[in-house]
């Protein structure tokens, strides 16, 4: 089984020395400028003067998103194995999932209703 | 091929401990938060490595269900960790002495 | 496992990073020319090699000049950025790209010297997980670009790129799920040799046709974990600058180009194995054509495996640039639609696909 | 071979590990821990378990942590203050005396434990479909609590970080 994950180590390795090589092209072979630097470090607005510190905060609505993206990458995961054998499960297989399903279902509506879900 | 289950357990025992030793020495909250998670992944690899050794795959199922649970906390413990940021403005868990009054 | 097998390995994984990369500066010059004959414009056509090129079709300025230029402009890292992230993010967002294409298979296999070669990186057994897994790494790229910068637009791109990430991965792998039931395993080559018999001897039994919901719900999470028009939000230009990357210049900007790209090709690549019979051409078995009338057209071996790959190049190339047909045909939606489309539309839609495929496969037995 | 993979694997893990600990910013911190979960997952493939390999980088390092990341940048934290005084040494030195002491009790402990190492593995073992049996048979009704306990993760998390739309009197 394990002879399986060779072919992904060397991608893995022939992948990173490729895109290390590429992101790293310009600070090799790029320009350097010597002067100006002060200006030229500023934080990019278009030409206008720097609209404030970068860092801060932002909507919580963000992070009701990053919830329920957890929440349900586990549904989701749940279900793959599932998908494999539902048919030896037959009807009770089927029975168990919609079950799962009405469950986490009823959690959506919930934050539906709610109005997590709403952008205003 | 084949990896010896003590060695395993080694390791899993050792990330236990550094994950003790962070929920210890930091002071704050979401690190100690990460610390705990690491705890968590240091018991799934002893759960893994001695269903390996059984020769059974009901160790790896109980992993999934600690990966959910692991989920869940996280997902309640980073809320309670912002409602408790928006009242109190830190996440020093020295100050967040929440039930003392 | 002996050395002739890990230099095969790494003929193949070489190769199919180099499919990637190449299929992804093809597809830019696709898009340029081909957004410019849709908006009647002409589009790349400067570069030139002494004047000895007769036609320009801007090949030169896309896949020559571009790259050259942007190898020589200066690094430029803003001030009270994060130097070291600074750096990783470009290679977070190509590199879990680029390694998803190792579970693809691009051909059945090849028998040379008494070696059978699987064309495929890594025959896995969890191919589509791994997939997923790579996939949901790539959120990191974006993430730490908008932060490492040190710039509020960056930061408001990368943060309104993650959350479109995540919340179409849901959407994504619900579609896949579909996928998964009709074919019953997640090993990528089987679901390919899956799809190798045919409706009447005639029609080839692609996934598209068991599952053409899950294909379009697919296709739209696909197009919107690509971060590109309609789904732009993440770099719209009017209102972020160029979102998580507006502080990056030279080839690290290029690197965030080339994900995107990349990141059509996998969907592209994932579409074609799963619902369009991967490297499967119709009516070709391994011992070559098989005509409804019960005649056979013989192929030699290697003829077929030939036709196989090229069959999966086109197909994958046909659904890139089927992409880039509604990226410059559709305006750009607001976040909130975006957001809805995700949750509100593509979720249920896809829980519905799967639910109905359950019950349909279970009863029908 | 295997083990000697196994054995580098684990070093890194290590070192990761102490980084999430170690490192000031809660961003790197975050970006260790990732790893570390990374190359676990690495250490669940070399021990067969395939499937929980790749969930552990679905689930963890591709939702969870993608969590805290946007909860540390959320709340824009910053490098942790440098603490100072003698108290806070003593106890930070107690716990990491503590917690190597637990770490070479544990691997004695277990070093001492006859846990056998079963041969090679049943074909399929630790792939979708066996995990897949064991978990939709034995393991039926845990399955369908976690339904429930994810829908309570959902709403809690949702009433803790929405804010109230009454207006409270104080």
């Amino acid at each position: 089984m394990l002879d399986q994950y060779i072919g992904v180590v060397i991608t893995f390795a022939l992948g990173a020395v490729i895109v290390l090589g590429m992101v790293s092209g310009s600070m090799i072979f790029g320009a350097r400028s010597t002067s100006r630097r002060a200006v030229k470090d500023e934080v990019f607005e278009c030409g206008n003067p720097s609209s404030g510190p970068a860092r801060g905060r932002f909507s919580v609505h963000f992070y009701l998103v990053a919830i329920l993206f957890i929440v349900f990458d586990v549904e989701v995961v749940f279900m793959y194995p599932w998908a494999i054998v539902f048919r030896q499960l037959g009807v009770p297989g089927l029975i168990e999932m919609l079950t799962f399903v009405a469950i986490l279902g009823f959690g959506l509506a919930y934050v539906w209703r709610r109005g997590a879900l709403a952008w205003d | 091929m084949i990896v010896p289950t003590e060695w395993a357990l080694m390791l899993s025992a050792v990330l236990f401990a550094i994950g003790v030793i962070g929920v210890l020495v930091r002071r704050n909250v979401i690190v100690i938060f990460m610390a705990i998670e690491l705890m968590l992944n240091a018991v799934n690899l002893s759960f893994v490595a001695l269903a390996r050794a059984r020769g059974a795959v009901d160790g790896q199922v109980v992993v999934f269900f600690v990966m959910t649970v692991a989920a869940a906390e996280a997902a309640v413990g980073l809320a309670i960790i912002i409602a408790s940021f928006r009242n109190r403005t830190t996440v020093n868990a020295d100050e967040l002495a929440l039930l003392r009054g | 496992m002996g050395l002739i097998e890990v230099g095969i390995a790494g003929a193949k994984a070489f190769a199919v990073l180099m499919l990637v990369l190449h299929m992804s500066a093809v597809l830019l010059w696709v898009e340029r020319k081909g957004s410019a004959l849709i908006q009647d414009r002409i589009g790349a056509n400067r570069a030139n090699i002494f004047g000895v090129m007769p036609v320009n079709l801007g090949l030169i300025n896309t896949l020559v000049a571009d790259p050259l230029k942007l190898l020589t402009k200066e690094d430029v890292v803003p001030a009270g950025a994060d130097k070291l992230l600074h750096f990783l993010a470009p290679f977070l967002a190509v590199f879990p790209v680029m390694v998803t294409f190792a579970a693809i298979p691009f051909g059945d296999q090849l028998v040379i010297g008494g070696h059978t070669i699987n064309l495929q990186v890594a025959g896995l057994d969890i191919g589509i997980l791994y997939v997923l897994a790579m996939s949901s790494l790539a959120v990191y790229g974006v993430v730490l670009g908008g932060w490492a910068s040190n710039s509020r637009w960056a930061l408001l791109g990368a943060i309104r790129g993650s959350a479109q990430m995540i919340s179409y991965e849901i959407a994504m792998g619900l579609a896949l799920i579909g996928a998964v039931m009709t074919f019953g395993t997640l090993d990528m080559q089987a679901i390919a040799r899956a799809q190798g018999h045919h409706f009447f001897g005639l029609i080839p039994a692609w996934g598209v046709f068991y599952q053409p919901l899950a294909f379009l719900v697919f296709l739209i999470a696909g197009i919107a974990e690509t971060k590109r028009v309609p789904f732009d939000l993440p770099e719209g230009e009017s209102e972020l600058i160029s979102g998580y990357f507006t502080e990056y210049s030279g080839m690290k900007q290029a690197a965030f180009m080339l994900s995107d790209f990349a990141e059509s090709v996998v969907v592209a690549g994932l579409a074609t194995t799963l619902f369009f019979g991967a490297w499967q051409v119709p009516l070709l078995f391994r011992d070559g054509f098989h005509l409804p009338g019960g005649a056979i057209v013989a192929l030699p071996h290697l003829a077929v495996v030939g036709l196989q790959i090229a069959s999966f190049t086109v197909k994958v190339f046909a659904l890139c640039v089927f992409q880039i047909l509604v990226r410059w045909t559709l305006p750009r939606y607001r976040y909130d639609q975006v957001m809805d489309l995700g949750w509100k539309y593509l979720l249920p839609l896809a829980l519905a696909n799967m639910l109905v495929t359950g019950i349909v496969i279970v009863l029908l037995g | 071979m295997g083990a000697a993979l196994f054995l580098l694997v684990a070093a890194l893990t290590v070192v990761a590990a102490l980084g999430v600990i170690l490192h000031p910013n809660p961003v790197k911190s975050a970006l260790f821990l990732v790893v570390t979960l990374f190359l676990l997952a690495a250490v669940f493939v070399l021990l067969e378990a395939h499937m929980i390999a790749a969930l552990q980088i679905i689930v963890y390092a591709g939702a969870i942590m993608v969590l805290f990341l946007f909860v540390i940048m959320l709340l824009n934290l910053r490098n942790d203050d440098p603490e100072r005084g003698r108290r806070r040494y003593v106890l930070r030195g107690l716990a990491w005396i503590g917690g190597v002491a637990l770490a070479i009790e544990l691997a004695l402990l277990v070093r001492g434990a006859s846990v056998g190492s079963a041969g090679s593995a049943p074909a399929g073992y630790g792939g979708a479909a066996a995990v897949a049996r064991s978990l939709y048979t034995d393991f039926l009704l845990p399955f369908e609590l976690t339904s429930i306990l994810l829908l309570a993760a959902v709403v809690g998390a949702v009433v803790l970080a929405q804010k109230q739309r009454r207006p409270t009197l104080s």
